[in-house]
């Protein structure tokens, strides 16, 4: 029956949910008559894959689709080899269904050339109840609370909080961290538009004094174990908070507890209003057959389909992307992050998250990286100087990037 | 006996001398090395040069033919991770090599005494070799980290006081990475010592006995300078494996913590692919394989002149 | 006390025996020449003296202990290898000089010694070479440096001189043979050369077949071989053996002999005559050597007519290869007086220095 | 033939027991990881995140390694790693003869028929294992895409060959530089071709390093996983590919420890079968009797 | 045409040079034997014969055809190498028929062949063993019998024999002799014994110091070596050489040579007066193999009195060391002539076979 079309879709999602909801989706296409052939090529945090693409692109066997973030999505195009989906698009009206920013991204040069899956949110603090009523403590409102209830834990001989030393889980950590310190509009001007001054200002180097505060209470026996292993120690009551996106709850499942209940999940105080996000998308490729193009047409009026969305952010922990799609059946973190979107979205305190590569091309995300890595560390960096050499990091890979 | 051989059978070839025979004999080594050359030319000086002029443009997600002169370079030389990554490999390389063939050679010299279950223990000193380091990274990460592994283990054994924590502290973890790697390699440096053991003749040991000399004298003044060349192998190939070295340290540390275990070629696939800056990798791998060539370049000419110099005797 | 002692040896490969059931002793200061077909198991022997193979059974002792066990450099023997075993890494010098670095001989003393040996063994230029520049000669001369630089208590020469020229063999002969006047050290000693045999040693053993078939001085043994194989193996060219009948009586038991003519009747000496008469024996195996059999001068009565049928110059002398008895005799003339093929020549026998075997048993009958 | 060790100390002496000791300390060492894949491969993901590392597998499971082999997922298929094996016999076979069949033409060569040039030639092909390959995959790409053999098991053997050679031909050479050259002069008088005396003579003294050879490039090339996932996709994928895309979850996923180890001990076990075969070549002393020197 | 022709050929070794200017000729059935101190280019110069080493300088020629460029199998030469090389991988049987698969033999005639080897050489038992297996004569036979095997147009043999004992040398010899004859295949054959040297070939080219010193028949070599050094390395022991003074008138030259007593004066034979007398020398050297110095009969009235110093016995020949004019003379006297050392021997030089030298340039005076 898959004679309509057929599409190629490069991707790094290899693993449980996310592999088993491309399965869906590939059968969702079998069943209107479409060839999905999924190529995985995972690790490394979508490096992998990314180095694929390339060469994939140099022998002349492009892919139909592949998974493509941010603005990377914006430097494809710039390559004049994308695929173009205006009419899904048009036919489905996804300007009404997707938020503007994130319509805006997916977007370029006035024509869809992307189609996002999902939304994660990025600030959430996940917390271990029963470790927290331990040390007698409430679940914390504020940044001054957090530290004060770190602070008990850790005489308690508890492990405040769990967190590897990966550079892209303290980015993470940072991500929570400057929301929570600056708000959704620094956070915006500082990742997204990459303003020196709000790089280089103080409330970034007070966004790294307290990245240094959360470090100091993170167990150092975590640096370079994967954040699964911390979200374990979490619901053992072994550590008491993770910062971690909304992805834990697969593994807070995984270990016999249900996200919302004994684990608790809130976001980072001080950045309730504000919805870090993370939204995993692929970019169309032009491809020279009919049959193709006819392929990516159906990959991308299928993935916005409700029946997917609501089967892919379900088994994947995010809420989806297209609104207006009923969340029943989904967790209550999976609600409580809806309500927050719903909200920040009309507050304009939506922001793209810089860790996951949805705020900035891969070589200024790398020089902040860089940055953050270096500062976290070595405890003899000042946060001020540590700021100051992030806005100058930031300006010299902008520079590279236009070269 | 030779009255009853067939004369007619090579007669003819004394009487015809078939002179392109003789240039088959003089030309057909060196036609036989065209595949090799030729493959070498092309997809490794080739590419070299490519990779050269890659260097020299400002090539981003793809390779592009903007001339940008030496800013690569320039920015490659302000980068703290480049640095990192060069001190590194250093440090990694050396350290590497060393201890790959003090072990292999050790344990080659070990297994060549008519050990019993050689074949078993050669298995297990090799199967390293075999083992994805995808999963074995892992598994070392485990090994190595104070909370899971050995500082625990030895640690729950009552030594309280030990400590092993080099895979969590920036300053150390390089030296991790080294453990993990040395037993990764060692194993196979072993088997190459081995092999040029078992080609040396007995006869030779006898003699170095009967002179006086114990046997690691015998070891140490005999054999082991016979087995130069194979010194030479291995330390060739360690150097390789230390530049490549990728899957390890990514498996093992990911680079971390932070970037205290970038090696050059992570640098390069960071930076050149996830990163989006191909023209920047470029440089790092044009400056790495220059400064490596040249590291190598007075072992390899000794080496070549030597033999030369052996084969006029 | 013997320096060495050999006692019930014996050295198996496998199924094939390669040695049975030997028994030696060497005395301090004794020069003992071992010989024997190719393949007879001499230089197993040395290397079991060596401790590079181990015995099957029986004991080694050298001054007394039992070094059966012993490590080979805890023997201190030296010995010269008949496939060399240089050490290809090393330069000559370097080759000569490890032994005594092994056994801690001062630098000044070893650069001496190096020197030493070198000029002895006419290898002074090539000392920076490494094994494989050198010529079959010149390896075999380093090989011999390397025992001579040391000063072990028992030497093992194998085949040392095989690849020197006639001249240097001379030389490197009288070399050796100072050496050991010298030191007074004790040697065994594998060749093929009957010269060496004859003039080196003090002792000859001869082996076959993994046994020793004689022990004895060299002139014993060149005299009075114990057997047939003895007596056909030292000297060369070989002894004749010619089977013939012991004719006449008791009283004047003689010899028969046919050549070109008819029968000659040779008469024994009276010494001869007595003791094979003894054995009762009508037919015997007669051996005499080449130098024995010499073209009889015109007075001889006793002399046996024979054809000549080849003429082999060696320089010195010339040997004359007739037919006596249906069997190949070589005779030895100086080259002057050389007969041509196809001639007769009277040929007298020296029977005083004959010797007679049991055409059978192949044993020494007198 | 004999012992290497002094005839007379065979049996366990001191010095023996002391090698056997450090001999099993080192095996300790090399296994120790070993033992932890092995048994975090038989026990449940509950025990692998409460207990210790070190402790023996309860309840006893083998689920990781059905899965491993019949179920987990590597993309969207999610039936294993079996299917994959064979994708990584396909091209390692090939591969791994033509390149030490070619190291070792080239070794003995370099070796037995030197010319003016042949050093220089034998140091720029080494200097060509200094390049890290992550350099060459786009260039290589390339050539691929030009050649017709983009994404195909022939473009790989391709690739695997070209740069095993250099590894090949290095230890071969030097391990014929110890072959006396007077057994090629005896086959050359004796009539033999170039080829005949390669085949007849070298090579049958070449078991060892052959075995090192072959050794090094069959885990070189079924290990591989950066030419596997570049310069093939999907259902073409080796096995390592697989493997990697089991074991690797996108920074969101969950991971199955026990299904990891049994499938990096699936995607082994061939290079172990190797290991076994081609140690029990490793014989002593084939050059013996050949040339005395 | 010669079979094989060498022409003005060098042979250089980076700086040293190790043939200098070589030319020979070997005709249809010639069997030429190379002799030469060690070390001197023989086994280089056979290499180069077979096409294993490239020329320096100069043709070689093969039944008329340069074959400086041709491949070693086209050439179609067999040859024993010094260094046996033999397959180490192969059985001796394997080893054996190797060269003859090359050339395509029919299988069953290669068994043939083989057998026929194994047969001559005394190695049937061996025949499944590899090299490691054998001991040193029997690798050599294997050499031996890999050339034999062939049936090539010109036999290279560099030392064959040289580990083998003397019977089987002997055996061996007379093979290769029949081979010879039998097939009249030009050989080329290096040896260091003199028997060899003397016996096996029709000329002997002497080398020294890379270069051809003496081409000639074996017994011409032997008797008008063509200067000192030729006469000294050929024959063993080797030729004395005594500088003595030329006294007396042109009419009644005589040498004067003094031993143990005053000196003696010997009158020089008619041939030699007439040609030593022309080229007025007063101080010369005088060459005499040990052969011709005997103990002098008791007629003897131009005897030399000389001081015995070694006696040295060697079987069928003794020598006896003495001096004559300050320099060692060594004697040849039957066993049974012997004295005891330091006992006086009235010695006789046979004139008539003596040489002369140059004292300065060791050139040939008479
Ligand atoms: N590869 C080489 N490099 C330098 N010198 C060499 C080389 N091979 C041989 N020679 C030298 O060349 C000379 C001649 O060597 P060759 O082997 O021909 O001697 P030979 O006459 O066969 O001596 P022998 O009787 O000892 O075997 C020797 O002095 C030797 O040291
Ligand atoms: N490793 C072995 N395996 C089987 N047989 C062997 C082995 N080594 C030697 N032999 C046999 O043992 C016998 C004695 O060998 P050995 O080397 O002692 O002889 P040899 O007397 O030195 O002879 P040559 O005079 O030829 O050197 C030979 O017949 C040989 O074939
Ligand atoms: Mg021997
Ligand atoms: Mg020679």
């Amino acid at each position: 029956a898959a004679d309509k079309g057929e599409i190629d879709v490069l991707n790094w999602w290899t693993s449980g949910s996310e592999a088993k909801s491309m399965g869906v989706l590939q059968k969702m296409l079998a069943d209107d008559g479409y060839k999905m052939v999924n190529d995985a090529a995972s690790g490394g945090g979508g490096a992998n894959a990314r180095t694929v693409l390339k060469s994939r692109i140099q022998s002349n066997n492009v892919p139909g689709a592949a998974q493509i973030k941010g603005p990377q999505i914006q430097q494809w195009c710039d390559t004049g080899l994308v695929g173009n989906i205006d009419q899904v698009a048009q036919s489905q009206n996804w300007d009404k269904l997707l938020a503007p920013t994130i319509a805006k991204g997916m977007q370029c040069d006035g024509h869809w050339v992307a189609v996002p899956f999902n939304i994660h949110r990025i600030n959430w603090l996940w917390i271990n109840r029963s470790v927290l009523e331990k040390v007698d403590a409430d679940i914390p409102a504020s940044w001054d609370d957090l530290v004060a209830t770190l602070a008990k834990l850790d005489k308690a001989g508890i492990t405040p909080i769990a967190g590897g030393g990966n550079t892209w889980q303290v980015a993470t950590e940072f991500d929570a961290i400057v929301a929570a310190t600056g708000g959704a509009d620094f956070y915006r001007k500082a990742f997204i538009e990459l303003d020196q001054d709000a790089l280089a200002s103080d409330t970034m180097a007070k966004s790294f004094a307290r990245l240094r505060t959360i470090k100091q209470y993170t167990d150092p026996n975590g640096t370079g174990l994967s954040w699964n292993h911390d979200t374990g120690m979490v619901v053992k009551g072994e550590a008491a908070m993770q910062i971690m996106g909304d992805w834990a709850k697969g593994e807070i499942s995984n270990n016999g507890a249900t996200p919302g209940k004994e684990i608790a999940c809130v976001a980072m105080p001080g950045s309730e209003d504000t919805f870090v996000y993370n939204i995993d998308s692929f970019e169309m490729f032009q491809v020279d057959s009919e049959a193709k193009q006819a392929g990516q047409r159906a990959f991308a009026r299928t993935a916005m389909s409700p029946e997917f969305q609501r089967r892919f952010n379900k088994a994947k922990g995010s809420i989806p992307v297209r609104e207006g799609v009923s969340l029943d059946g989904f967790d209550a973190c999976a609600q409580k992050a809806q309500k927050a979107y719903d909200k920040a979205k009309s507050g304009k305190a939506l922001v793209a998250t810089m860790s996951q590569d949805n705020a900035e091309v891969g070589a200024v995300k790398g020089a902040i990286f860089d940055v953050i890595a270096r500062f976290y560390n070595s405890d003899s960096i000042k946060p001020a100087e540590a700021a100051k050499q992030l806005a100058q990091r930031v300006k010299q890979a902008e520079q590279m990037a236009q070269l | 006996m030779a009255a009853n051989n067939p004369a007619d059978a090579n007669d003819s070839r004394t009487t015809a001398p078939s002179a392109w025979r003789a240039m088959l004999d003089v030309a057909l080594p060196k036609l036989s090395l065209i595949p090799t050359g030729v493959a070498s030319l092309l997809f490794v000086y080739g590419f070299v040069a490519w990779t050269i002029w890659l260097s020299m443009t400002k090539s981003t997600l793809l390779p592009t033919n903007s001339f940008a002169g030496l800013a690569q370079y320039r920015v490659l030389f302000s980068l703290d991770t480049w640095w990192v990554s060069v001190i590194n490999l250093a440090i990694f390389g050396l350290l590497y090599v060393l201890i790959c063939l003090a072990i292999g050679l050790f344990l080659a010299i070990l297994l060549d005494q008519k050990i019993r279950a050689e074949g078993w223990l050669r298995t297990i000193y090799l199967y390293p070799l075999a083992l994805s380091l995808v999963v074995t990274g892992v598994v070392w990460k485990w090994l190595l980290n104070p909370g899971l592994g050995l500082q625990h283990f030895i640690r729950s054994l009552g030594f309280s006081g030990f400590t092993f924590d080099w895979l969590i502290t920036p300053d150390m973890a390089i030296y991790a990475v080294v453990i993990a790697a040395v037993w990764q390699a060692s194993g196979f440096v072993m088997a190459l010592f081995l092999a040029g053991l078992r080609s040396i003749d007995d006869s030779i040991i006898k003699a170095a006995q009967l002179d006086g000399a114990s046997l690691p004298r015998v070891y140490w003044s005999i054999i082991i300078p016979s087995l130069r060349p194979v010194f030479f192998s291995a330390v060739i190939l360690l150097v390789s494996l230390a530049i490549k070295s990728f899957d390890l340290v990514i498996a093992l540390t990911d680079g971390g913590p932070g970037y205290s275990t970038w090696l050059p070629a992570i640098f390069m696939y960071n930076i050149g692919f996830d990163r989006g800056q191909i023209g920047l990798g470029a440089a790092s791998a044009t400056l790495m394989m220059a400064a490596v060539a040249l590291a190598m370049l007075p072992m390899l000419i000794a080496e070549l002149r030597e033999r030369r110099h052996d084969k006029q005797g | 006390m013997s320096a060495l002692a050999i006692r019930n040896v014996h050295k198996r490969f496998g199924d094939t025996t390669v040695l049975e059931d030997i028994n030696l002793e060497v005395d301090e200061g004794d020069f003992l020449i071992l010989v024997g077909p190719s393949g007879c198991g001499k230089s197993t022997l040395l290397n079991m003296l060596a401790g590079l193979e181990p015995l099957t059974e029986g004991e080694i002792l050298l001054n007394g202990q039992r070094i059966n066990d012993r490590s080979p450099r805890d023997r201190n023997i030296a010995m010269v290898f008949q496939f060399y075993a240089l050490y290809p890494n090393m330069s000559v010098r370097r080759n000569i000089r490890f032994g005594l670095q092994m056994r801690k001989v001062p630098r000044a003393q070893q650069a001496e010694i190096v020197r030493n040996v070198a000029r002895i063994l006419q290898i002074e230029p090539l000392l920076d070479r490494k094994p494989a520049q050198l010529s079959g000669g010149q390896r075999q001369r380093v090989a011999i440096g390397r025992a001579l630089a040391r000063d072990p208590a028992l030497f093992l020469f194998d085949e040392p001189l095989s690849n020197l020229d006639a001249k240097l063999r001379v030389e490197m002969r009288t070399e050796i043979k100072l050496l050991h006047q010298r030191l007074g050290t004790a040697m065994v000693y594998v060749t093929h050369d009957q010269i060496e045999a004859m003039t080196l040693g003090n002792r000859i053993a001869v082996m076959n077949e993994g046994r020793i078939q004689q022990l004895g001085s060299p002139q014993d043994i060149y005299d009075n071989p114990v057997n047939r194989y003895v007596a056909g193996f030292i000297g060369s060219p070989a002894m004749n053996f010619i089977p013939c009948d012991l004719v006449g009586e008791n009283g004047a038991l003689s010899l028969s002999l046919s050549g070109a003519g008819g029968p000659a009747h040779l008469p024994l000496p009276e010494a001869l005559r007595a003791r094979l008469g003894a054995q009762n024996k009508t037919r015997v195996v007669l051996g005499v050597r080449p130098e024995h059999v010499t073209p009889a001068g015109p007075s001889h009565d006793s002399a046996v007519d024979c054809t000549v049928r080849v003429v082999e110059p060696t320089g010195p002398d010339t040997y004359v290869f007739t037919q006596v008895n249906e069997v190949e005799v070589i005779a030895r003339c100086t080259p002057g007086q050389a007969p041509a093929p196809e001639e007769t020549l009277a040929l007298n026998f020296d029977l005083s220095r004959a010797v007679f075997f049991d055409p059978d048993s192949d044993a020494r009958l007198a | 033939m004999t012992s290497r060790v002094d005839p007379g100390r065979r049996r366990f002496s001191p010095a023996r027991l002391l090698i056997y000791a450090v001999l099993i300390l080192a095996a300790a060492y090399y296994l120790l990881p070993l033992y932890v894949m092995l048994v975090t491969s038989f026990k449940t993901l509950e025990q692998i995140s409460n207990g210790s590392l070190l402790s023996l597998p309860s309840p006893f499971t083998t689920q990781g390694w059905l899965d491993a082999w019949g179920t987990a997922c590597t993309g969207v298929d999610c039936s294993g790693l079996h299917r994959y094996f064979w994708n990584s016999v396909a091209f390692t076979l090939p591969a791994v003869l033509i390149s030490t069949g070619v190291g070792a033409l080239n070794g003995y060569i370099l070796t037995k028929w030197r010319f003016r040039g042949s050093e220089l030639f034998f140091g720029l092909l080494l200097v060509g294992t200094f390049v890290p390959f992550q350099m060459f995959l786009l260039p290589m790409a390339w050539t691929l895409g030009r050649i017709g053999l983009a994404n195909s098991i022939a473009g790989l053997i391709l690739v695997h060959s070209v740069y095993g050679i250099a590894f090949t031909t290095l230890f071969c050479r030097n391990y014929y530089v110890n072959v006396p050259d007077e057994l090629v002069k005896a086959a050359r008088v004796d009539g033999a071709g170039f080829f005949t005396i390669f085949w007849r003579i070298i090579l049958p003294l070449s078991v060892p390093i052959l075995m090192v050879s072959l050794i090094w490039q069959f885990t070189q090339i079924w290990n591989d996983f950066l030419f596997g996932i570049v310069f093939t996709s999907g259902s073409q994928h080796p096995i390592t590919v697989a493997l990697n895309n089991l074991v690797n979850t996108s920074s969101t996923g969950i991971k199955r420890y026990n299904v990891d180890m049994a499938a990096a001990m699936i995607t082994a076990l061939p290079t172990f079968i190797v290991y076994i075969i081609a140690g029990r070549y490793f014989v002593r002393g084939l050059t013996a009797g050949a040339v005395k020197g």
